[in-house]
C-alpha cells in the first residue's frame, strides 16, 4: 500500500511534470499579484499564443519527419507583408499597389498562403530531391525570403516603411471576438484540430512519422519518402504563411523584420513539447502546451514588472529546470 | 574616375536608416560627383569593423559611416587618418574634439540624438501639466513605462536618458514601471509586453515613452485592447520617435501623442552635399550647406529633429525621390 | 500465360562498390511454388543480389526477367507491385511506431472520406492480429516496435512480408535471431507459402534448416555463382565444401581444455526491473565455456548485460575470483576483465561511421590507452597490426581495414565485434548469440578461438539459440526460462530434450 | 578509356565539388573587379574568418558528439565583454571597473576563457547528466549567458554602452601582425591544428567520435559517455570563449550583441564542412573550408558592391546550390 502510494506519487509527478510546474508557476506568479488569475490574462496569453501555435504546428511536422526547418520566422514575415500590402484600404495615402482596388479579406490570406506554400515546396525540394541537410536547405530558403521581403518592402512608395492603413475586416481576424474569445484563438485551436488529425487519423500523418522515424525502413515498404517529405514542408509553408498573415493582422502593421526568431521559438516549443530533433515522435498536445509554456513564462514575467535582463536569466534556468525534471520520466527502468 | 564613397549603415532593415540610403544613392546618381557604394552592418559591430576594412581594401575616396562602435571613434579615425579617407561620421554619437583636432579630413553629420529624448520628455510635461487627471493613480509621480529598442544602442540609450531628464528638470517626480522593458524596436514585441504591464499596472500607468514610432504603436495596439483609446476619458499618452508613416496616421487619430522627425531626406542630402562641397574644394559651413534645419559647427553638421504632433503632422511627409540639394 | 518455368530470372548481373565487385555476372533463376536457398560465405554477394532483385541497389549490368518479363526496378515500390517482398537482413523497425503500423506500413487500411484516407484503426488491428494469429505470432499489434525484442523483431519483419501476398518473399537470414521454436513457426508458415505456389529465396548460414525446406540451393562463392543443385542431391560436407572451397571435416574443434577453479559467481542476482530474472545463482570456473540456453524472453540477455554493469540490479552479489564485486557500469566490468560481445550488433556493437581498424581497436584502446600511443599521439602501426590480426584470424571480408564497417556484409561486422573483445584479452569473455549470421567456416574459427582462450585458462559465457552449437561447445549448459534459472546440465549428458525441457520449466531442481 | 575519363572528371567533380565552386565564385568576382587577387583580400577574408573558425571549431566538437549547441554566439558575446571590462586603459573615462589597475592581456584572455568553459560545463552537466535534449538545454543557458551579459553590460558606469578604450597590448591580439599576417590568423589556424590532432589523433578524440555515432555501442565498449559530453561542452565552451576574447581585441570593443548569431553560421559551416546533426562525423579541413566559403561569399558579395538585400537572395541560393551539387557524391551508388 505505502509503496505503491508512493510509487504513484513520483509517477504523477515523473508524468505531469510539466503541467506541474506550470501549475506551480502560475500559483507564483499569482500570489505575487492576484490580478494574475483573471480571464484577461488568459485571453492576453491565448492571443499572444496563437500565431505561435500556428508555427509551431508547421515546425512540428517537419520534424516529425525528421527534417528541421530554420526558414519558419523569415517566411511569416514575407507572408506577413505581402498579406499587408494587399490588405490596404483603397484611400490610404501610400498605398503599396496604388491601382489595386480594396479586395475581400480572403485575397490577403491566399496571398499569404501560397507564399508559405512557396517556400514549403522550395524547402522540400531541396531536402527530398537535392538532398541538401534540412539544416542549411532551410537556412537558404529563409535568406532567400528575407531578402525578398527587403526587395519587397522596400519598393516605391512603400521604401521599407512599416505597411499600415489595413481594412477594418483584415485587421478584425487578429483583433476581433466572438463570444467575447478573439477569433484568432479559435483559428489557432482550429489549426490545431486539424493538424491532429491529420497527424493521427490519416494514412498520410501515419507515413509521415514512419518517413520520420526510420526513413530506410519507409523506402523499403514502398512509402515515397519524396512525397511525404514534401507534403510535410508544404503543409509548415501554409501554416507559416497564415500565421504570417495573422500576425499583420493582429499588430495592424507589417515590417521585414516580423517574424525573426520564430523558428528557434517553435523548435523549442516542440520539443519541450515532446518532439524530437531525430523525429518520429511529436503530438499535438505536448506542442501547443510547450508553446504555452514559453508564452505564460513571457507573460508572467513582464507581469510581475521584472527587468527584460533579468527575465533572460529566469527564462534560461526555468527551460533548464522543467525539462530535466521532465526527462525523468524516460529514466524510470534503468 | 568619378571619387568613391563606401558607405556603411548600421542596418539596412531600419526603416529610417533605408530612407535616408535610398535618398543618398538617389541624389548620388542624378548628380553623379561622387559614386556610392554601401555595405549593412546588421547590426553587428563585428560586422562593421568588417565593412571598413573592405572598403579600405577595395579602395574609397570617402568613408561615410553610420558608426555604432561608439568605443572605438578615435581607433577608427585614427585607421581613416592613416588611410588617408576623408570620413564622415554618420548620425550617431559624435568623435571628440581631440578626434577632430587629430584629422582635419573627419566630418559628422548627425542629428542632435539627444533631442528626440527631449522631444518626447516636453510633450509628456505639457500633457502633464495640461491634464490634472494624467496623474492617474494619484501618487504625484508620472508612471511611467519606458519600451527600449537595442539595449545598447546609443539611440534607445539617449532617449530613455533625456526623455526622463526633461520630465525631471521640469520639477516633475517619475516612477518606471516594469523595468528595463527591451522589446528590440519592434512593433509586436512591445505589444505582448505592454499587454503584459497592463494587466498588472492598468491602474497605475501613467505614460508609455517609446524609443520609436513602432514600439510606440504596438503599445497603443495593447491598450486598445485593454480599454483605452475608447474615448477623451481612456485617453493614454503615448510618445514615438521618428514619424514613420503609420506614426503619422496614429498622431492623426489622435492615439500617439508625440513623435519626433529625424528627415531621412536631409541625412541623406546633406551627407552628399557635405561631399560635393569638398569635392569641389569648397568649405562646408552652414552657409554653403544652406540646408533647412542643418546648423555647421566647424565639421560638425548637425540637423534638427522636429517635433511632430497631430497639428504639424504634414511637416512629416518627405521625398526620398527629391533629388535637389 | 505462364511461359516461363521461373518466377524470377537474374541474368549476368553485376555490381561493384568502391573496392569490391561485390556481384561479377551472376545468373540466379527460381522456379515457381518452391523455396531456393542461396548459400555462400559471408560477404560472398548473397545479399547484395537479393538488393538488386528487390529495387534497392541497381545492377551495373544485367537483366531481370519476373514471370518471362524483363523488368526495371527503379525502387522497392516496382519490386512490391510486382509481387516481390523480403525480409531485410539488416533493417531495423520503425522504433517510434506500434507492430501494426510497423506491418501495414505504406498499405495502411483507410477508409475514404471527403477525400481523405482516414486510417482504419479497427481494421488495422483486426488485420494485424488475424495476420499474427494465423502465423501463430505471439505480439500484441498495438506494442511499439521499438520494446520488441531482437526476435520479436524478426518476426515482425516475417509477417510483414506475408501480408504482402507477393509471388517471391526474399528472406535474408530470417531466423538468424530467432530460436529454433520460433524458426519452426517459419518453417510451417514457409510450407503454407509455398503450398499456394509462392516462391521463397532463403538465405541462411544454418545448414540443417536448408537440407530441410530446400527444394533447390545455389551457392555463392566471392560474387560468383558456384551452381545451383536440386536439395536431395547435397548433404552438409558438399555444401560446405562447395561454399568454403575446401574440406571441413569437424564443425567443432576438439574440447581439449580442462575447467578449473570458480573464477565469477553470481548469487540471487535479481534485476532492477521486476519483469526480468529473479534470484538466479551461477558459477563459472576458469577455463571453461558455460552456455546459456532458454527460449526467448528467458531474461539470458538480461542476465548477462546486468553482470556487465550495463543494466542495473535490485539485489544479488557478483563474486570475482572470491572477492565481491561492485560492477555498475562496462567500464567497471572492463577493468575487471570481463567482455560482451552483445545480442543486437547494430543497436550496440556496431559503429557504423568506423572503419573496421577503429571498430576492432575501440574496447582495447579505451581500456588501455597507451597500448596505441607513441608520445601523445595515437600510433597508426600499432592500431593496424591489432587490427590486421583480427582481419586475419577470423578472416573478416573487407576492401581494406580502413573500410567503414557499414560497408561489410552481416557476417563480417558481426566478426568485427567479436574481435573487439577478444582483443581486450579478457578473463571472462560473454558471448550472446556470438555466430548469429555467421557463416560455417568463419563459425569453426570462432569456435576454435572460443577452445584457444579457454585453454589460456580463460572462462566464456555464451548465450545461444543454436543447439548444436550450445552442446558442441558448452561444459555446461545453464537454461533459463522466464527468467529464473531452471537447470544445468552437464553437456557429456545434455540432450536437445532436455534442454527444451527445461527452457519451457524453471521449477526443476538443479543438477550437478 | 573513354569510359573511365569520363569517369574520374565525375568523380572529381562531385567529390571537389565544394571547391570548384568557391573558386568559380572567386573568379567570377574577380572578373568583376580584378582587386578580388590581392593578398590583402586573402589577408582581409583570413582575418574575418578567424574568430569564425575558433567557434566552428567548438561547434565541431558538440556536433561530432551528437548534440547541438546553441550558446556558442551569446557566450563569444559574454566572453568579449568580460574580456573587455578586464582589458581597459587605467585612465580611459568610462572604465567598466574603475579601481582596478592595467593588467596584462593575459588576465582579460583566461577571464573569458573561463567565462566559456563555465558555460561549457553548465550545457555539458545539463545534456549529460539532467539529459536535456541539447537543443533545449544549450537555448536555456545561452539565454542565460546572455541575460548575465546584458546585466552586466548595464552596471554603472558602463550603462549598457559599447566598452572601449582597450590596452594596446589587447587589441593588438587581434590587430597586430607579424611577418605581415595578423596574429589572429595565426592562432585560428593553431586552434585548428590542436582540434585536429585532438580529434584524430588521440584516445578522447575517437571516443568522442564513438560516442557520437553510437551511444549505446560506446557506452558498452567502456566509453564513459558522460565524461566525454562533459569534455566536449568544456572544450566548445573553451573555443568560444577565446573567440570571444579576439573579437574584442580585433573590433576594438564589446557590447552585449556581440556573437548574436554566430552559433548558427558555426553549425551551418559545420555541416557544410561534411558535420552531421545526428553525430559522430566532422573534420578540421572540412569545417575550416566551410567557414572560408561563407565568408568569401559574405566578403565577395559585399566586394563587387551588391545592395545586401541581393545578398542575402544570392548568399541563400549559392549555399543551396552548392551543397546540393556536393551531396551528389554521396549518391553515387544508390
Ligand atoms: N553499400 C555497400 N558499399 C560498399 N560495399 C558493399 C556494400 N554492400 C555490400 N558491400 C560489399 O559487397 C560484398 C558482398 O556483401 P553482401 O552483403 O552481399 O554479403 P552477404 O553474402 O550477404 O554476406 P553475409 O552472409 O555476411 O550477410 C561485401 O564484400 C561487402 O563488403
Ligand atoms: N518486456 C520487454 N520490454 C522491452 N524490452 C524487452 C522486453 N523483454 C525483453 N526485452 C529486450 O529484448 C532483448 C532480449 O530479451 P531477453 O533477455 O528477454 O531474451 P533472451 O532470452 O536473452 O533472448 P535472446 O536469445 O534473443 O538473447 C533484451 O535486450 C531485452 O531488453
Ligand atoms: O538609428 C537606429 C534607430 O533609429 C531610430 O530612428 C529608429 O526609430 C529606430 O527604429 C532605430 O532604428
Ligand atoms: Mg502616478
Ligand atoms: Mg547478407
Amino acid at each position: 500500500m505505502e509503496n505503491s502510494k508512493k510509487y504513484s506519487l513520483r509517477f504523477v509527478l515523473e508524468n505531469y511534470a510539466l503541467y506541474i510546474i506550470m501549475a506551480l508557476m502560475i500559483i507564483i506568479i499569482g500570489m505575487m499579484s492576484p490580478k494574475f488569475f483573471s480571464l484577461r490574462v488568459l485571453r492576453d496569453i491565448l492571443m499572444q499564443s496563437s500565431t505561435r501555435i500556428i508555427v509551431a504546428m508547421g515546425c512540428m511536422f517537419i520534424l516529425v519527419s525528421g527534417s528541421a526547418d530554420l526558414s519558419g520566422g523569415r517566411t511569416v514575415g514575407l507572408a506577413a507583408v505581402v498579406a499587408g500590402s494587399l490588405a490596404q484600404k483603397a484611400d490610404y495615402y501610400i498605398k503599396f499597389w496604388p491601382s489595386l482596388p480594396e479586395m475581400p479579406v480572403i485575397v490577403p490570406l491566399i496571398a499569404a498562403i501560397l507564399i508559405g506554400l512557396l517556400v514549403g515546396l522550395a524547402n522540400g525540394f531541396s531536402v527530398a530531391k537535392l538532398k541538401v541537410p534540412s539544416f542549411l536547405a532551410t537556412l537558404g530558403w529563409m535568406m532567400v525570403a528575407y531578402g525578398a521581403n527587403c526587395l519587397y518592402s522596400n519598393k516605391p512608395p512603400n521604401n521599407s516603411q512599416p505597411l499600415g492603413g489595413f481594412l477594418k475586416s483584415f485587421t478584425d481576424l487578429g483583433t476581433a471576438s466572438f463570444l467575447s474569445v478573439p477569433y484568432i484563438i479559435y483559428i489557432a485551436i482550429g489549426v490545431c484540430i486539424v493538424v491532429h488529425l491529420l497527424l493521427t487519423k490519416t494514412c498520410l500523418g501515419r507515413e509521415i512519422f514512419a518517413a520520420g522515424s526510420n526513413s530506410e525502413a519507409a523506402r523499403v515498404s514502398g512509402i515515397n519518402v519524396f512525397k511525404i517529405q514534401m507534403i510535410t514542408f508544404a503543409i509548415a509553408g501554409v501554416c507559416y504563411g497564415l500565421a504570417g498573415c495573422l500576425e499583420a493582422a493582429r499588430t495592424g502593421s507589417a515590417t521585414s523584420t516580423y517574424g525573426n526568431g520564430y523558428e528557434m521559438d517553435a523548435i523549442a516549443s516542440c520539443i519541450v513539447g515532446g518532439c524530437s530533433l531525430t523525429g518520429g515522435v511529436g503530438n499535438v498536445f505536448g506542442v501547443f502546451f510547450g508553446v504555452l509554456i514559453f508564452n505564460v513564462i513571457n507573460y508572467g514575467l513582464t507581469f510581475i514588472g521584472l527587468s527584460s535582463y533579468w527575465q533572460y536569466v529566469v527564462k534560461g534556468l526555468i527551460i533548464i529546470f522543467a525539462v530535466s525534471i521532465d526527462m525523468r520520466k524516460y529514466r524510470r527502468n534503468d | 574616375e568619378t571619387p568613391t564613397a563606401g558607405v556603411i549603415w548600421y542596418n539596412f532593415a531600419d526603416t529610417f536608416i533605408q530612407n535616408a540610403r535610398q535618398t543618398l544613392l538617389n541624389v548620388a546618381k542624378a548628380d553623379g560627383t561622387v559614386e556610392i557604394v554601401d555595405a549593412d552592418s546588421q547590426n553587428d559591430i563585428a560586422t562593421q569593423t568588417n565593412n571598413i576594412n573592405n572598403f579600405y581594401t577595395r579602395g574609397i575616396d570617402y568613408l561615410v559611416l553610420n558608426n555604432i562602435n561608439t568605443a572605438a571613434i578615435s581607433e577608427i579615425v585614427q585607421k581613416a587618418k592613416e588611410e588617408g579617407v576623408v570620413t564622415i561620421f554618420a548620425n550617431t554619437d559624435s568623435p571628440s574634439d581631440e578626434d577632430f583636432a587629430n584629422y582635419d579630413g573627419l566630418y559628422l553629420v548627425s542629428s542632435r540624438a539627444p533631442q528626440s529624448g527631449t522631444i518626447m520628455g516636453e510633450a509628456a510635461v505639457k500633457y502633464w501639466k495640461e491634464h490634472p487627471e494624467a496623474d492617474r493613480n494619484g501618487n504625484g509621480k508620472m508612471d511611467y513605462i519606458m519600451l527600449l529598442g537595442l539595449t545598447w544602442h546609443y539611440d534607445t540609450q539617449v532617449r530613455a536618458e533625456y526623455s526622463i531628464k526633461a520630465v525631471e528638470d521640469a520639477g516633475i517626480a517619475t516612477n518606471q514601471i516594469g523595468g528595463e522593458v527591451v522589446a528590440e524596436y519592434n512593433r509586436g514585441q512591445a505589444q505582448e509586453k505592454v499587454a503584459a504591464l497592463l494587466a498588472n499596472f492598468s491602474d497605475d500607468i501613467d505614460i508609455i515613452f517609446a524609443c520609436n514610432d513602432d514600439m510606440a504603436l504596438g503599445a497603443i495596439e495593447a491598450l486598445k485592447a485593454g480599454g483605452f483609446f475608447k474615448d477623451e476619458a481612456s485617453f493614454l499618452p503615448v510618445c514615438g520617435v521618428d514619424a514613420t508613416v503609420v506614426g503619422c496616421d496614429a498622431l492623426r487619430d489622435g492615439t500617439l501623442l508625440v513623435t519626433s522627425l529625424n528627415n531621412p531626406v536631409t541625412l541623406g542630402k546633406a551627407i552628399y552635399k557635405t561631399m560635393y562641397l569638398l569635392e569641389n574644394g569648397k568649405e562646408v559651413t552652414t552657409e554653403t550647406l544652406n540646408m533647412k534645419g542643418a546648423t555647421v559647427e566647424g565639421h560638425r553638421i548637425w540637423l534638427d529633429y522636429t517635433a511632430i504632433t497631430k497639428e504639424n503632422v504634414d511637416e512629416a511627409a518627405y521625398d526620398i525621390t527629391d533629388t535637389t540639394f | 500465360m505462364q511461359d516461363s518455368e521461373f518466377i524470377l530470372e537474374m541474368n549476368h548481373i553485376s555490381k561493384s562498390f568502391p573496392g569490391v565487385k561485390a556481384l561479377d555476372d551472376v545468373t540466379f533463376k527460381v522456379r515457381r511454388g518452391v523455396v531456393h536457398a542461396l548459400m555462400g560465405e559471408n560477404g560472398a554477394g548473397k545479399s547484395t543480389l537479393m538488393k538488386c532483385a528487390f529495387g534497392l541497389y541497381h545492377p551495373n549490368e544485367g537483366e531481370i526477367r519476373f514471370d518471362g518479363q524483363p523488368i526495371r526496378l527503379v525502387d522497392t515500390r516496382d519490386a512490391l507491385n510486382y509481387g516481390i517482398a523480403m525480409i531485410h537482413q539488416e533493417l531495423q523497425p520503425i522504433r517510434t511506431r506500434s507492430t501494426m503500423e510497423n506491418v501495414w506500413v505504406g498499405r495502411i487500411p483507410y477508409r475514404k472520406m471527403m477525400g481523405i484516407h482516414w486510417v482504419d484503426d479497427q481494421k488495422l488491428y483486426s488485420d494485424t492480429k488475424k495476420l499474427l494469429d494465423e502465423l501463430e505470432i505471439n505480439i500484441n499489434p498495438r506494442t511499439k516496435a521499438g520494446s520488441l525484442s531482437a526476435s520479436h523483431c524478426q518476426l515482425l519483419e516475417i509477417a510483414r512480408a506475408v501480408s504482402y501476398d507477393a509471388k517471391v518473399i526474399i528472406m535474408d537470414e530470417p531466423t538468424s535471431s530467432l530460436t529454433e521454436v520460433e524458426a519452426e513457426l517459419l518453417f510451417k508458415i514457409i510450407k503454407k507459402l509455398t503450398d499456394k505456389g509462392v516462391a521463397i529465396i532463403y538465405i541462411s548460414h544454418k545448414i540443417d534448416e536448408i537440407l530441410k525446406i530446400a527444394q533447390d540451393v545455389t551457392i555463392m562463392r566471392d560474387g560468383k555463382i558456384v551452381g545451383t543443385w536440386p536439395a536431395e542431391e547435397l548433404n552438409t560436407d558438399v555444401i560446405v565444401k562447395r561454399m568454403v572451397g575446401r574440406e571441413m571435416s569437424n564443425r567443432f574443434p576438439p574440447k581439449k581444455h580442462i575447467p578449473g577453479e570458480v573464477c565469477l559467481e553470481i548469487k540471487n542476482f535479481s534485476s532492477a526491473n521486476e519483469h526480468s530474472f529473479q534470484d538466479v545463482n551461477l558459477l563459472l570456473h576458469k577455463s571453461e565455456i558455460l552456455g546459456i540456453g532458454g527460449l526467448v524472453g528467458a531474461q539470458r540477455t538480461e542476465l548477462v548485460e546486468s553482470i556487465f554493469g550495463l543494466r542495473p540490479i535490485k539485489s544479488g552479489k557478483l563474486i570475482l575470483n572470491g572477492k565481491e564485486t561492485c560492477i555498475r557500469k562496462p567500464k567497471d566490468a572492463i577493468s575487471n576483465n570481463i567482455a560482451l560481445v552483445t545480442e543486437d550488433r547494430r543497436l550496440s556493437g556496431i559503429i557504423s561511421k568506423f572503419s573496421v581498424m577503429e571498430n576492432i581497436i575501440l574496447a582495447n584502446q579505451t581500456a588501455n590507452p597507451k597500448t596505441y600511443m607513441k608520445g601523445l599521439f595515437l600510433d597508426d602501426k600499432k592500431r593496424k597490426a591489432d587490427a590486421e590480426k583480427y582481419v586475419e584470424a577470423l578472416s573478416i571480408k573487407t576492401p581494406s581495414i580502413r573500410t567503414l564497417i557499414q560497408y561489410l556484409s552481416g557476417g563480417n561486422q558481426q566478426k568485427t565485434v567479436i574481435s573487439r573483445w577478444m582483443l581486450t584479452d579478457p578473463e571472462i569473455l560473454i558471448l550472446d548469440e556470438p555466430t548469429r549470421g555467421i557463416d560455417v567456416g568463419a563459425k569453426y574459427e570462432i569456435y576454435c578461438l572460443m577452445e584457444q582462450m579457454a585453454m589460456e585458462g580463460k572462462a566464456i559465457i555464451m548465450i545461444s539459440s543454436e543447439m548444436p552449437e550450445l552442446l558442441g561447445m558448452s561444459d555446461r549448459i545453464a537454461v533459463m526460462c522466464e527468467g529464473r534459472l531452471s537447470g544445468v546440465l552437464d553437456s557429456k549428458t545434455a540432450t536437445d530434450e532436455k534442454v527444451m525441457f527445461l527452457a519451457s520449466s524453471y521449477e526443476y531442481a538443479m543438477e550437478e
